[in-house]
């Protein structure tokens, strides 16, 4: 009992019973891993993006390996806000594990009709995917625009009256302090970095890009260094607390998170290679903390040594 | 995931390898079409290759799966490097499977290359039933030809290869000809595609997709697969197949 | 004979017997390889980053290693311009390839006077790196801001007569396509893309970061993708020649960034894994050319389906 | 790069390994202190590790040099997975040399943990010339005792580890408190800042400095070792070095 507290956090009010939550788009609507590991044991899960309408997504092929990375172009495929709302979260709530929702829209209005709807749901936190583009903008991303930024999380913020609100930023950037500090002034609860970077992959056979959509985004181990610069950029210049992600494969990548300032991490590539991956992550980090005399892994946020 | 010992690894030819590991009851229940993934290396610190290869159970022999694997990149590349004893990650069973329930049927097995994997076990359960089994292969060379000697209990082995090394020189599909009632087709897209449209309208015809696969389990929505008819719903290569109605893919929206 | 022609091309009206150049930083000033590879058989050599003054450098340590990438803050330590061209290019110059003499400033100022000198020296081409901050405008670094890429390009190409100059651009930015069009139109006669990402990498024995400079540089198969990616973004927006770099190992990787749109291609990670490497790859990519009965690899440059 | 043949690969405890490689007759020219790096895998196309791993020629075998290893990381893993017959990629002889062309001297060698590596092969060329050799052998723990062996011949050893375990239990430096002509030291660079301060001020230092390294041929400039009188210049670990004068180097400047 002692021992598990000392993964306890706590994320803008809500409790996590450890600070390792399943990245969207790497556990399906979380359902698909209940054969495979005991959803009760990990923090969260953070689920597939959802958008207003269901969404079929991209063409095939979406997904290509590269050195230690993967570039996909999923294309955001999902069953919709309300059928996950009506069809999925009903079971996925017997889990004792914080259920946070990905969501996406192709305009404010979209964005601001999803999270109403998600807000009134029985989920625990709303995560705004801003990695795509503002259609009614003539296709201007929320994500690497600051203004659209701003404008879509002061509008969701606006609409939202129970559940927390974390921002996922873009890495495709060229200051993401100055993105984390917008969302924050939006009103932003929470932070989430990073999504995956713009990627792509050509087969020399036929001299087609590997993936349909022509760019994908790269996650895995390849994208490690850059995440964790990133997270260090945005911890030295925002308040609100940080989750960090990218690239993490193991309990060592989760304390480099930890120490640049995250406060809690999502674990995205590595549950496809392994989902027990999580589960031994939660177990190698409570050896390390009790072989330190570490009380809470908070302890740890934010304290590199420079 | 379970950790497996490798009972052996034998070089069938210069790109062709079969290798036996142990297995757990589990996944000695095999059925003709599942497959398993495999960790390609041994070093767990290390993140390239990344993600787990996918391979058909070929064979099963005493406490062992096997698998039989051609040569392609990085990952089988680096199977090759693995010796007896040595201990790699394996998930599986993964996947669903071919129809083996079958008696007294005339029955056609279609593979190209590295397509021939998963007969081996799937021929094992269909003989001595009574069922008439044709089996055409198709390679690009003599190299291509493997396993022959898993085949012994089929009616007629039809063989090609492009370059005439080995059997008749030309396409396997050119010489479907005959009527089955049923038939199990595994190897290149293409290949696939025109073998449905060689055989009669009437006969069935089981498919068995490779697409590109990130996790196996339905996480990631990588492996997608559309059928006629549910035009709203994708299907994933590895949850809902690998094994489809060859009949209802759609095949355009694959252009890998 | 008629094999070689296969890799010639041409590049701002300089001739290379073929279309590899080793990448500054990762070959010294090429003397350092001449042990151990024939020097006359790359297409060329950009050398370490010249400045006015010599520099030091950053302290140790310098480097590490991440998945698949290595970090580097080697903090730009060269002898500077003028002991490289009095003590260093007559004994280059010996050697049949094109010598490109990569530079940098802290200011304007700065780079001008070191293009100047280096202008009117026996080089072959100028490659200017921006990846460093300026220091006379507060810090604000030359490769992630417009206008002071705008003005170092026009104030560096004014100066210069005799000598082509290639500006390498900093991948860390939000559309580096921008930044390709405004070398572009600021006088820049090629462009080089990319220089490292910027990346951090933490010791959680001791809670510090792996590079005393904090952050560092990230380069090579890990950043491949990016790389490929926004070399296929600038090649749609300008008209100028493209160098592409990042993560090149072996001839296949070399090819997908000819696909994408580079005319040449640098080499430099690759260099320190083995020095022959830059070799092997011209070799297979003869036989690669031979094979596909393709006459001039320049064929291939743009050449993706999309 | 040459390609050598790994002619053994022993575990001498858990974390403590040897490895034996054919090499060429260059490479046997090894003197003691010159190293040479390794590919620590065999896939060609996996980056992952990327760079090659530094060791020190820690012997001579007949037509073999032969490398002690502690597995520390992703690299040195990937080297306890070869074996006997597997070609490795190796590069070198890289580096300068311990001046082991010395009669009649009073001399020190001392090595903290692996930092015993370079000492086999010093100790055979500095034996039978009237050299009188103290070895001081320090570790964390008894399992980082190893090779001794390989120094029958010197005249006196003194062990320590810091749990006692075997030898004496302490730092290995507090052990020094003879006078030398000339000392040797390999270890961690607080041992080896600590031996230069231990030993008399007559006495020559040589310290075998171990830097990350990214080409170990001079080419990235990431090894620097600052020396003391020669400011504005950075020396290279790996082309000016690994073995330097203990006096000279600015340890300050090396915070790793
Ligand atoms: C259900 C299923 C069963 C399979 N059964 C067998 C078998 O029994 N024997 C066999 O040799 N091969 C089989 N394959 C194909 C095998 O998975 C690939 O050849 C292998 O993954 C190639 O990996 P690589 O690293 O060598 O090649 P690379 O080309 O380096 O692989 C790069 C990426 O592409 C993927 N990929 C490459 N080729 C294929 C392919 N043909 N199908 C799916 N993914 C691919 C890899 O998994 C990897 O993610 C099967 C594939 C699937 C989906
Ligand atoms: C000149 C020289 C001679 C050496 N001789 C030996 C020897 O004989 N036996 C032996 O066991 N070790 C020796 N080392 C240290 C050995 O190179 C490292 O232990 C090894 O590189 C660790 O690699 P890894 O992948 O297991 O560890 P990781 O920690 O995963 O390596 C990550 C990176 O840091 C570098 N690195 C880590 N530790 C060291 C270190 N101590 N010194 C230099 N680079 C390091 C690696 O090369 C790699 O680039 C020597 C180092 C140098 C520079
Ligand atoms: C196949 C796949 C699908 C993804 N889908 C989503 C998504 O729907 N919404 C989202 O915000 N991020 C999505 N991501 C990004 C991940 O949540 C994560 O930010 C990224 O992969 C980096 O973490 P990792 O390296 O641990 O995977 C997806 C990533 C992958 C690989
Ligand atoms: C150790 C090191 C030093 C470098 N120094 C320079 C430099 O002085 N000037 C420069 O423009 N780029 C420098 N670079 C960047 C490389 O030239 C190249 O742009 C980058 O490493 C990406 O290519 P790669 O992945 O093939 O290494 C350096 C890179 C490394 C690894
Ligand atoms: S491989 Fe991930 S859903 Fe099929
Ligand atoms: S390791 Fe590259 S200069 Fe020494």
């Amino acid at each position: 009992m002692a021992e598990l507290k000392q993964l306890e956090v706590c994320l803008c009010g809500i409790p996590f019973k450890n600070p390792l939550i399943l990245a969207s788009g790497t556990c399906g609507y979380g359902l698909e891993l209940r054969d495979y590991i005991d959803l009760n044991r990990v923090g969260g899960i953070s689920v597939k993006g959802l958008s207003l309408q269901p969404c079929k997504g991209n063409p095939m092929p979406r997904i290509v390996e590269t050195s230690a990375g993967l570039i996909n172009a999923i294309g955001l495929e999902n069953v919709g806000v309300n059928d996950f709302i009506n069809n999925i979260l009903p079971d996925l709530k017997k889990f004792d594990t914080v259920i946070i929702a990905n969501f996406w829209g192709k305009s404010i209005e979209e964005y601001v009709e999803v999270a109403r709807l998600l807000d009134a749901s029985d989920i625990d936190m709303l995560e705004m995917n801003v990695s795509c583009p503002n259609i009614k903008e003539g296709g201007i991303s929320f994500g690497t625009n600051l203004k659209q930024l701003e404008n879509v999380t002061n509008s969701v913020k606006k609409i939202i009256k129970y559940k927390p609100l974390i921002v996922k930023l873009s890495p495709n950037v060229g200051n993401i302090a100055t993105f984390a500090k917008a969302a924050e002034n939006s009103g932003a609860d929470c932070i989430s970095a990073i999504n995956t970077i713009l990627a792509m992959s050509i087969d020399i056979n036929t001299f087609k890009p590997r993936i349909a959509n022509v760019t994908g985004g790269l996650s895995g181990p390849a994208i490690k260094p850059i995440a964790v610069r990133m997270v260090y950029e945005i911890y030295k210049s925002i308040n609100i607390p940080i989750i960090g992600l990218g690239g993490i494969m193991n309990y060592m990548d989760v304390l480099e998170f930890f120490l640049v300032g995250s406060k809690v991490v999502q674990i995205g590539t590595a549950n496809f290679i392994n989902p027990d991956n999580a589960l031994n992550i939660i177990n190698d980090l409570k050896d390390y903390l009790n072989d330190k005399k570490i009380k809470n892994i908070s302890e740890l946020t934010g304290k590199i040594v420079v | 995931m379970a950790k497996s010992k490798i009972i052996y690894n034998k070089k069938i030819n210069d790109n062709y390898f079969t290798m036996s590991i142990s297995a757990s009851s589990e996944t000695l229940k095999a059925k003709p079409g599942n497959f398993i993934m495999l960790k390609t290396n041994k070093n767990n610190l290390v993140y390239d290759p990344l993600l787990r290869r996918s391979f058909a159970v070929s064979d099963i022999e005493e406490d062992n799966i096997v698998i039989t694997y051609k040569v392609i990149g990085k990952g089988t590349l680096g199977l090759t490097y693995l010796r007896e004893n040595d201990i790699i990650e394996t998930s599986g069973l993964l996947g669903n499977y071919f129809n083996c329930s079958l008696n007294n049927k005339r029955i056609a097995i279609i593979a190209g290359g590295i397509g021939i994997a998963p007969f081996p076990l799937l021929v094992k359960r269909l003989t001595k039933k009574n069922n008439f089994i044709d089996l055409y292969y198709g390679g690009k060379s003599k190299n291509d030809i493997v396993l022959l000697d898993k085949f012994k209990e089929v009616d007629n082995i039809f063989i090609t290869t492009e370059d005439g090394s080995k059997g008749k020189k030309g396409l396997i599909t050119d010489y479907i000809n005959r009527e089955y009632e049923i038939a199990f087709v595994c190897g290149p897209n293409p290949m696939m595609m025109h073998s449905i449209y060689k055989l009669n309208e009437t006969c069935e015809i089981e498919v068995s997709m490779e697409e590109r696969m990130a996790c196996g389990i339905g996480l990631c929505m990588g492996c997608i697969v559309n059928l006629r008819e549910e035009t709203m719903k994708n299907k994933k290569c590895c949850k809902d197949g690998p094994i489809f109605n060859g009949r209802k893919v759609v095949w355009q929206n694959l252009n890998n």
